[in-house]
């Protein structure tokens, strides 16, 4: 089974299930899940399989080589995994809107790419499918019509930007080594002068910065999260985002190799540390915004670049701990933020399109399932300590803190209590507090939407208390890259100068736990009330005017929001401003009149012989 | 007699016809006229500047089977002569179906004591946008305020009808 | 060795319960002496409970039930990673860090619980609580970053040993600022008069435990002695050189909880924004300082 | 503490606590509450009796009703009372909730306040004195040592009975029945 | 044996034999163009093999090079001559049901004049003969934009003369420079003589070539008519203009500099010149409304891309080049015969007519979206590999003004992205505003087979560009080395 054979069936599953389509609904449906689970299983039997296979196409004489190890495996397979779920996911959303069939295409395609670049050996095949990628995400984003034209505009051009500086990068790689294979290309760099090797890593950190959402590149992120069909965004932020780690961790560990990497630079002006400022940047100022956005899924967006600034912190930071802190943050936020898009989904498919955080409230007693899900979500989003995002923002504290950089620590932290906040924003004010009249009758998410959440809450739970499978997998990877690994047994991690057992502090929890609710259990029995039987200082609660949790936290919005205006956003709109006008500028010149056109002719004759007689240029 | 007093005597005097205007202290102008002139009155004394209606208050004369409404107006200014004058506009209304036009188009915050007059005295105010109870939580055919309701035979027959529980309980 | 632990466990457990209601009670008392009246006697929490264990309550649903049991059991979990003495039955699973993070599970549940109860007081009791949080966060990391990275290590039990060893960490300058900024935010974490915005009784009702009936109320209470004991015992640690023999350590505590209630008894209470500002003006700046030393001198 | 208190306290620690811990809810229903506020502060304080003001309901025992009760003021009473936990007492203020005192001919008023709610104690005088709360402090302790202090029983069994009486009044009441009634 | 003439002999003929069909019946004449260039295509493939190994000379009339006119068939030259047959073949399936007119004899003489000129100028070895296929590129094209009638088109069409007519005696007065000085109107023989371009004598007439046959090729100064002649032309004529007529006189350029002049230094000129006309072009596309204005500018925009790749004078640059005319040739011909049909079901030009497009004609939108794609150069589309050589040949430079340069290119291809982008998303993702005629309509299959082809050979070469790289590899090798197409002609 080599990976070839995985790409066809990705790319054709892509096509087939459009014409499928134009068939019946049902076998397109059976068809792309179908699609995606073997794309899932495929990749997974991939497992401590390191193989490279070379196939020389047509293409410019660039070989296109297709390798995988256990670094390009863990993200494959997250890609698939999530992937399969989110088509899951949207098998009830999509299906009272328009043209699915090109919907479901498109997904597959785009899941199809990224398996694509994840897999691919070669920095040429890499941009081919990074470019796919994009197109396609460009009209997925566009899908839901409205604002979402705007939204996906604003993300392709910044998206083809990105790749256009990449391809230079790429070009100038190949011209000075002449090949482009990850592996003969590793060793090369090291004796390359370091202005050269800075060259290289500010073009491709741009392309990988925009997919990445880094904080002066981000701008496209929030709409374009909150636009997407919900589905659809649960891979956009949970993976696609996950792309641009992938390509930087590319760049600094295969590439450049760490050892080159860490002494670029010295100080406070080594790479290393201006890119975890950076990463800090991306940390704060989105959770501070994210804080102050009423649209649910708005919230998400802010909260993903917010969440990507922690794995870029820990990546750059360079240290083992801090990458595998990096790289397991990476995996959990795909799982729990895809999740918690879900649970917006699927709210949003009950409530018909409601996303508006201060017109929903008291869904729990409607939607248990989806709450669970959410609840379990946000407790991975903050690291509380049972779940998976724990261990990784310890593993990134504990080595910012002890490697005396204690400033970094404390964006980082101050950056946990801002997810705090918001993510109790969202859980508070979707499904506690009075239920509304109007949803009094909505149903419970229906079954294929409760599926993915279910599986993708157990998963928090479990590799949260579990921390060693995915360290595992994570130690493999850094001793591919040539960093000694972590000392991890299989509840958490055993290093000397900090250790974490997941085991003791399940048990712990688990049996005061149980203690406490037999406490709980024992005493009288208390009857359950419905929500009108309230406290309202004597009068009986009004229907519908008893719901306070408007613009939740308006001290500190109030506080805050006029030092957190959007000026990166200003500045990218004035650009482009600024083009049109030099475009309207120029199109003056085309006066209409031949006469003008005529005069441009002999003037440009006139300068060429002007040029010749007084410079003798030629 | 201060001479504002005399002067607003005068005018209002030279205005309206059948209207009597007494001055009876320092500080007070009573003004008591028929029913329907009392709106044309108010709204001229607040254009030239009493502004404030105090209170609507209501007199029950039984005997002579009439009720007494009593707007007291004053005036928000700072100089101090007109500021201490307390205007008084009677007028009398049968007691049987005792109709008014509402003030409130002049004095918008006569809205309360229209609808206490109209639970207590049972006086319907026409063109008033919310005569709706203000105080009292149950319906009276006789309003309270009015003379010939007997609180007494009211509490007898509606408060001590109700039986304690242990009666009620031992009598089933 | 296991057994010592649950040992342990149970010992520590039943000595904070113990030692918080003492010390809520004792509250009480010391507060009716500044206010020149007699006071209830100093077992009135505990005769609180009894009553309210024995109340019927009511309960808005399965979440309103999970929420405190949630927070309860948070807050007795983050008492294990705490060291008395030398008994510190979970140092070896988790440090500061760990700490930080249990410490946050408390409020969550609390919140969790308040939000079922479907009472737009509640939601706001919440916001403010987060909000509360929010502010006394900022100083408080500042603190403990400064703690960690003087002392280089993330495990609370190296830096009692080490302050055994060198004496308490006020002689240093900068613990001695981070010191001073957390005595400034004490009174937030423990939610005392200048910052007792969550449970103002007057404006919000008693906040988030506005629907908590008999049991539920009975829990609350526990929970804010482990609350009060944790944030003591985390202080004591942190600056004053953890507890050489728990009665040592235990009236360290008290002194210093002394100190808060006098400013509690005489203080008015801040509004939200007031609060907020205040903490991260003055304590921000002195932890901030303090980190800054510490970075500095390294 | 003497050795029978403690002795007491054992065998029966629920009868000690509902005593020793009284949470009075702060509800001001007439003009008896201007007598609260010295009888919990400084000068006589009821906190060493355990008596302590609380904001809700949810959290008090003792329901305090001072003063006069007028016909509005009624439902509120009524919806608090109905939202307490179960052992639950209340003490009526003055001579107006006992037979209307000096309003027992207004059409306004409420006279005798235990056709509607059970009250346990009661309290003689036009605004006792803070020294009489304490006394029936007191005495509401000897009646719920020998338990006699059960108007939550009552009204939980004549609950049809109060709520005929309290809708003859009130008319149409919002909240639904507490009890759904076993009887009639 | 297949001789070169016979490409410009049968369809030249056939073309004066149009109107005598027209005699028989009136819809015989619409299959003459379809025939001569089919043939034209099957010759062209034939002599393909043959050409590569070594170029194929034909003297007409049996006199020898320097004095007869004689055709030089080398890779250059034939590729030229596969790309017009191709293109001119499948813009006449495209007329069989575009040109609706009753009298459509001039439409198709004139066809077949233009593209018998185009083949001309790409086949010939004497610069007079070269002038004069030129000449009749330059006429019918000048009569076919006023096909219409109508008054922009007539408008445009003047405008168009009056600059083509400046340019034609620009070139003419440098054909008399040379033929004074020389003698002789052989290119091989000319390119003997030309020892260095630096006396007098010989920069003017390089000037006046470069001038004159920029007009046609559409460079920065001298392109004021192509806007409009696109726009208001018929649009199987503009796919043609756009296809052929500019790139025909972008080679005629590159001919004149490099084997006539061997000029060396004037290339670093004409790259800035490239990236002028690039940059000016995509700022004026970005704000048109309408469709065929925009398509226009942004052939502007490629040709100033071509010419900076062609002028960069390594053997990458050259190949990178030739590469990106053949994908504008294909992509921009595709855009236009999709974007004709459209403009023709929907009525108006501008682009908010489009909306909702994708779903009344799913497959000229498919077409539409992926030729968008393939000119921006996203990759599985012929573009990408083009783009991808240009900065390979760029970068290969290793000088600073280079990579200056590449950075101002790639922002244009920004620009270009964002209003094809503007455009795709009208298409798939607006809703329909006047929903009268919602009901699907398929295009008849003569739209759809010229579409459908070009399409399948935009993905093909894209996917696997081998098949066309190392022809223009040995074409790019003719371009450069000078001496051996002078040896090689000369006897």
């Amino acid at each position: 089974m080599n990976l070839i054979i995985l790409l066809a069936i990705a790319f054709g599953g892509a096509l087939i299930t459009y014409f499928l389509g134009k068939i019946s609904q049902k076998i397109r449906d059976i068809f792309a899940v179908f699609i995606s689970l073997a794309l899932a299983v495929i990749a997974a039997c991939f497992y401590n399989v390191s193989s490279r296979e070379i196939y020389y196409t047509g293409f410019l004489d660039f070989p296109f080589v297709l390798r995988v190890n256990t670094f390009s495996w863990f993200f494959a397979v997250t890609i698939a995994v999530i992937g399969l779920f989110s088509i899951i996911f949207s098998l009830n959303y999509i299906r009272k809107r328009g043209n699915t069939d090109f919907y479901y295409s498109m997904m597959l395609l785009v899941i199809a790419s990224m398996i694509g670049i994840v897999l691919s050996g070669d920095l040429v095949s890499f941009y081919i499918f990074w470019e796919i990628m994009s197109w396609s995400t460009f009209l997925l984003i566009s899908y839901n019509r409205g604002p979402a034209i705007s939204a996906g505009m604003k993300y392709i051009i910044m998206s083809v930007t990105g790749s256009v500086v990449m391809l230079v990068g790429i070009v100038s790689l190949y011209l000075h080594y002449d090949t482009l294979v990850y592996t003969e290309l590793s060793g090369l760099l090291n004796n390359a002068s370091s202005g050269y090797i800075l060259f290289i890593i500010i073009l491709f950190f741009i392309a990988f910065g925009v997919k990445n959402a880094i904080w002066p590149l981000h701008v496209w992120l929030p709409p374009a999260h909150s636009e997407a069909p919900s589905p659809f965004s649960s891979v956009l932020s949970g993976i696609l985002i996950k792309i641009g780690t992938y390509g930087i961790i590319l760049l600094i560990f295969v590439i450049i190799q760490i050892n080159v990497f860490l002494n670029l630079g010295e100080g406070i002006l080594s790479v290393r540390y201006i890119i975890s400022i950076i990463g800090v940047i991306t940390i704060l100022i989105p959770t501070f915004i994210a804080l102050l956005q009423d649209d649910a899924k708005r919230l998400l967006a802010w909260s993903t670049i917010a969440q990507a600034g922690y794995i870029i912190l820990g990546i750059a930071y360079g240290t083992s701990e801090s990458v595998a802190g990096g790289m397991f943050h990476f995996f959990n936020h795909a799982i729990f933020k895809s999740l918690l898009f879900m649970v917006v989904g699927a709210v949003e498919y009950r409530t018909n399109g409601v996303r508006d955080l201060n017109s929903l409230g008291g869904l729990i007693k409607k939607m248990p399932v989806t709450f669970i899900g959410g609840l379990i979500g946000i407790c991975g989003l903050i690291g509380v300590p049972l779940t998976n995002g724990f261990v990784s923002k310890w593993l990134i504290y504990k080595t910012l803190i002890l490697n005396n950089s204690p400033f970094l620590a404390f964006a980082a932290l101050l950056g946990t209590w801002g997810t705090i906040l918001y993510s109790y924003k969202l859980i508070h004010n979707m499904f506690l507090g009075q239920l509304p009249e109007k949803y009094e009758k909505i149903k419970k998410a229906p079954f294929s939407m409760q599926l993915p959440i279910v599986i993708l809450s157990l998963a928090i739970i479990f590799f949260g208390i579990i921390p060693g499978l995915p360290l595992h997998v994570i130690n493999s990877i850094e001793s591919g890259f040539g960093m000694e690994p972590l000392t991890i047994n299989i509840w958490g991690i055993a290093s000397d100068t900090g250790t974490i057992n997941m085991l003791n502090i399940f048990t712990a929890v688990l049996v005061i736990g149980i203690m406490v609710w037999l406490i709980f259990k024992v005493s009288k029995k208390s009857t359950v009330i419905g929500q009108y039987d309230n406290y309202a200082a004597g009068t009986t609660v009004p229907k519908d005017k008893y719901n306070y949790s408007v613009n939740f936290y308006d001290p500190l919005c109030r506080m805050i929001s006029p030092y957190l205006k959007d000026f990166i956003d200003d500045f990218y709109m004035s650009l482009a401003r600024s083009i049109k006008n030099t475009g309207n500028g120029i199109r003056r010149i085309y006066t209409g009149d031949v006469g003008h056109y005529v005069i441009y002719i002999i003037l440009f004759l006139a300068l060429l012989i002007f040029i010749q007689i007084n410079w003798e240029l030629w | 007699m201060n001479h504002t007093g005399t002067s607003l005597k005068e005018n209002l005097l030279s205005y309206f016809d059948d209207i009597l205007v007494e001055i009876s202290d320092e500080h007070r102008l009573t003004i008591s006229c028929k029913k329907d002139s009392v709106i044309t009155i108010l709204s001229s004394l607040n254009r030239n500047g009493y502004n404030h209606l105090a209170l609507i208050s209501c007199v029950d004369w039984i005997k002579d089977n009439e009720l007494e409404l009593v707007y007291i107006i004053s005036a928000y200014t700072e100089d101090s002569e007109k500021g201490k004058m307390n205007i008084l506009v009677k007028t009398k209304i049968a007691r049987e179906k005792p109709e008014l036009l509402t003030v409130m188009s002049i004095y918008e915050n006569a809205e309360p004591y229209e609808r206490e007059l109209h639970e207590l005295y049972g006086i319907n105010f026409k063109g008033h946008p919310r005569l709706i109870p203000l105080l009292l939580e149950r319906e009276y055919e006789i309003p309270p305020f009015r003379k010939d309701f007997d609180t007494r035979k009211y509490v007898q027959d509606v408060f001590d009808k109700i039986p304690f529980v242990e009666d009620k309980k031992g009598r089933k | 060795m296991v057994m010592n632990t649950i040992l342990e466990i149970i010992i520590i457990i039943l000595l904070a319960a113990i030692i918080g209601l003492f010390f809520l009670g004792l509250s009480r008392k010391i507060m009716a002496r500044i206010h020149w009246r007699y006071g209830p006697p100093i077992a009135q929490p505990v005769i609180d409970i009894i009553k309210l264990f024995n109340q019927t309550s009511m309960s808005h649903g399965k979440l309103f039930n999970f929420g405190i049991i949630f927070s309860l059991s948070g807050s007795v979990v983050v008492l294990l990673f705490l060291p008395l003495g030398e008994m510190c039955p979970l140092s070896s699973s988790g440090g500061l860090l760990v700490i930080l993070y249990c410490m946050l599970i408390a409020p969550l549940g609390l919140a969790l619980s308040g939000g079922e109860a479907a009472n737009p007081i509640t939601s706001i009791g919440i916001s403010r609580k987060f909000l509360l949080a929010f502010g006394y966060e900022l100083p408080l990391l500042l603190i403990l970053l400064t703690v960690m990275t003087h002392f280089n290590t993330i495990s609370i039990v190296d830096i009692v040993n080490m302050q055994l060893q060198t004496g308490w960490s006020f002689q240093h300058l900068p613990l001695l600022l981070s010191g001073i900024a957390y005595i400034l935010i004490l009174p937030a974490i423990l939610d005392l008069r200048p910052f007792e915005l969550i449970q103002a009784p007057q404006e919000i009702s008693s906040g988030p435990m506005i629907e908590y009936g008999g049991k539920f109320l009975a829990l609350a209470t526990i929970q804010h002695a482990f609350n009060v004991f944790i944030s003591l015992s985390l202080f004591t640690n942190l600056f004053l050189g953890g507890a050489e023999n728990p009665g040592y350590f235990f009236l360290k505590m008290l002194i210093v909880f002394i100190i808060l209630l006098f400013v509690n008894a005489v203080t008015p209470r801040f509004r939200i924004e007031q609060a907020i500002k205040f903490l991260w003006r003055w304590p921000a700046l002195l932890a901030f300082a303090g980190l800054i030393i510490v970075s500095v001198t390294g | 503490m003497d050795r029978n208190k403690l002795g007491k306290w054992l065998q029966s620690p629920g009868k000690m606590g509902q005593k020793y811990s009284l949470h009075a809810l702060y509800f001001c229903t007439g003009c008896g509450i201007i007598e609260i506020p010295p009888t919990i502060t400084a000068r006589w304080d009821a906190e060493r009796f355990g008596v302590i003001p609380v904001a809700t309901p949810r959290q008090a025992n003792l329901f305090l009703i001072t003063g006069y009760v007028s016909v509005k003021t009624l439902r509120p009473i009524i919806r608090s009372y109905e939202q307490m936990p179960e052992p639950k007492f209340t003490v009526g203020f003055g001579s107006c909730p006992i037979n209307g005192g000096m309003y027992w001919d207004s059409y306004n008023t409420i006279k005798h306040l235990d056709k509607y709610i059970p009250i346990d104690g009661w309290i003689a005088g036009c605004m006792p004195r803070p020294e009489a709360v304490f006394v029936a402090v007191t005495h509401l302790w000897t009646l719920i040592d020998k338990g006699m202090a059960d108007g939550y029983k009552k009204y939980r069994e004549d609950y049809h009975y109060y709520r005929e009486n309290q809708e003859k009044i009130l008319g149409k009441l919002e909240w639904p029945p507490l009890f759904s009634s076993k009887k009639m | 044996m297949v001789n070169p003439v016979l490409l410009i002999v049968i369809p030249l003929g056939l073309a004066f034999v149009v109107p005598f069909f027209g005699f028989i019946s009136k819809k015989i004449e619409k299959f003459i163009p379809f025939v001569a260039l089919f043939f034209n295509l099957i010759v062209s493939l034939r002599l393909f093999p043959r050409v590569l190994e070594q170029p194929v000379h034909v003297s007409i009339g049996g006199f020898v090079p320097p004095f007869g006119i004689n055709l030089v068939a080398g890779p250059i030259g034939i590729l030229f001559t596969v790309l017009i047959a191709l293109v001119g073949f499948l813009v006449s399936i495209y007329a069989f049901d575009y040109i609706k007119e009753k009298d459509q004899e001039k439409y198709h003489i004139l066809y077949l004049l233009l593209l018998t000129g185009a083949t001309g100028v790409v086949l010939t070895g004497d610069i007079f003969n070269l002038f004069v296929f030129f000449e009749i590129l330059c006429i019918s094209s000048y009569s076919l934009v006023a096909y219409f009638g109508d008054k922009t088109s007539i408008e445009s069409a003047v405008k168009y003369l009056i600059q083509g007519a400046l340019g034609s005696c620009l070139i003419l007065m440098g054909i008399g420079l040379l033929y004074g000085q020389f003698g002789t109107l052989n290119m091989a023989d000319l390119a003997g003589n030309i020892k260095s371009v630096h006396s007098v004598s010989i920069f003017v007439p390089l000037v006046l070539f470069i001038t004159g046959f920029g007009v046609e090729a559409a460079i920065f100064p001298l392109n004021a008519w192509l806007p409009d002649a696109h726009s208001s032309a018929p649009s199987s004529i503009s796919a043609v203009l756009s296809g052929i007529a500019i790139e025909v006189g972008l080679y005629a350029m590159i001919r004149v500099v490099f084997t006539l002049f061997g000029a060396s230094s004037i290339l670093t000129f004409l790259m800035l010149l490239g990236v002028i006309t690039l940059l000016i072009g995509e700022l004026c596309a970005f704000c048109q409304e309408n469709i065929k204005r925009m398509l226009a500018y942004s052939s502007i925009g490629q040709i100033g891309l071509m010419l900076f790749a062609l002028s960069i004078a390594s053997s990458y640059g050259i190949t990178g080049g030739l590469f990106q005319l053949v994908s504008h040739t294909l992509g921009k011909s595709l855009l236009f015969l999709a974007a004709g049909y459209m403009i023709y079901r929907s009525g108006s030009m501008n682009i908010s007519s489009f909306e909702g497009m994708g779903k009344r004609m799913p497959y000229t939108a498919l077409a539409f979206t992926i030729g968008a794609f393939s000119i921006v150069g996203l990759p599985p589309f012929i573009g990408f590999p083009g783009k991808l050589m240009i900065v390979k040949a760029a970068l290969f430079e290793q000088e600073m003004l280079y990579t200056v340069l590449i950075f101002f290119i790639l922002l244009a291809t920004v620009i270009e992205g964002a209003y094809y982008f503007r455009v795709v998303q009208a298409l798939y993702f607006k809703e329909e505003k006047n929903t009268q005629n919602q009901k699907r309509e398929i295009a008849p299959l003569s739209i759809l087979i010229p579409i459908f082809i070009l399409t399948g050979f935009i993905v093909v070469i894209g996917i696997y560009p081998k098949l066309i790289t190392d022809v223009l590899v040995s074409s790019a090798s003719e371009l450069l080395n000078r001496a051996d197409y002078i040896k090689s002609v000369m006897p």
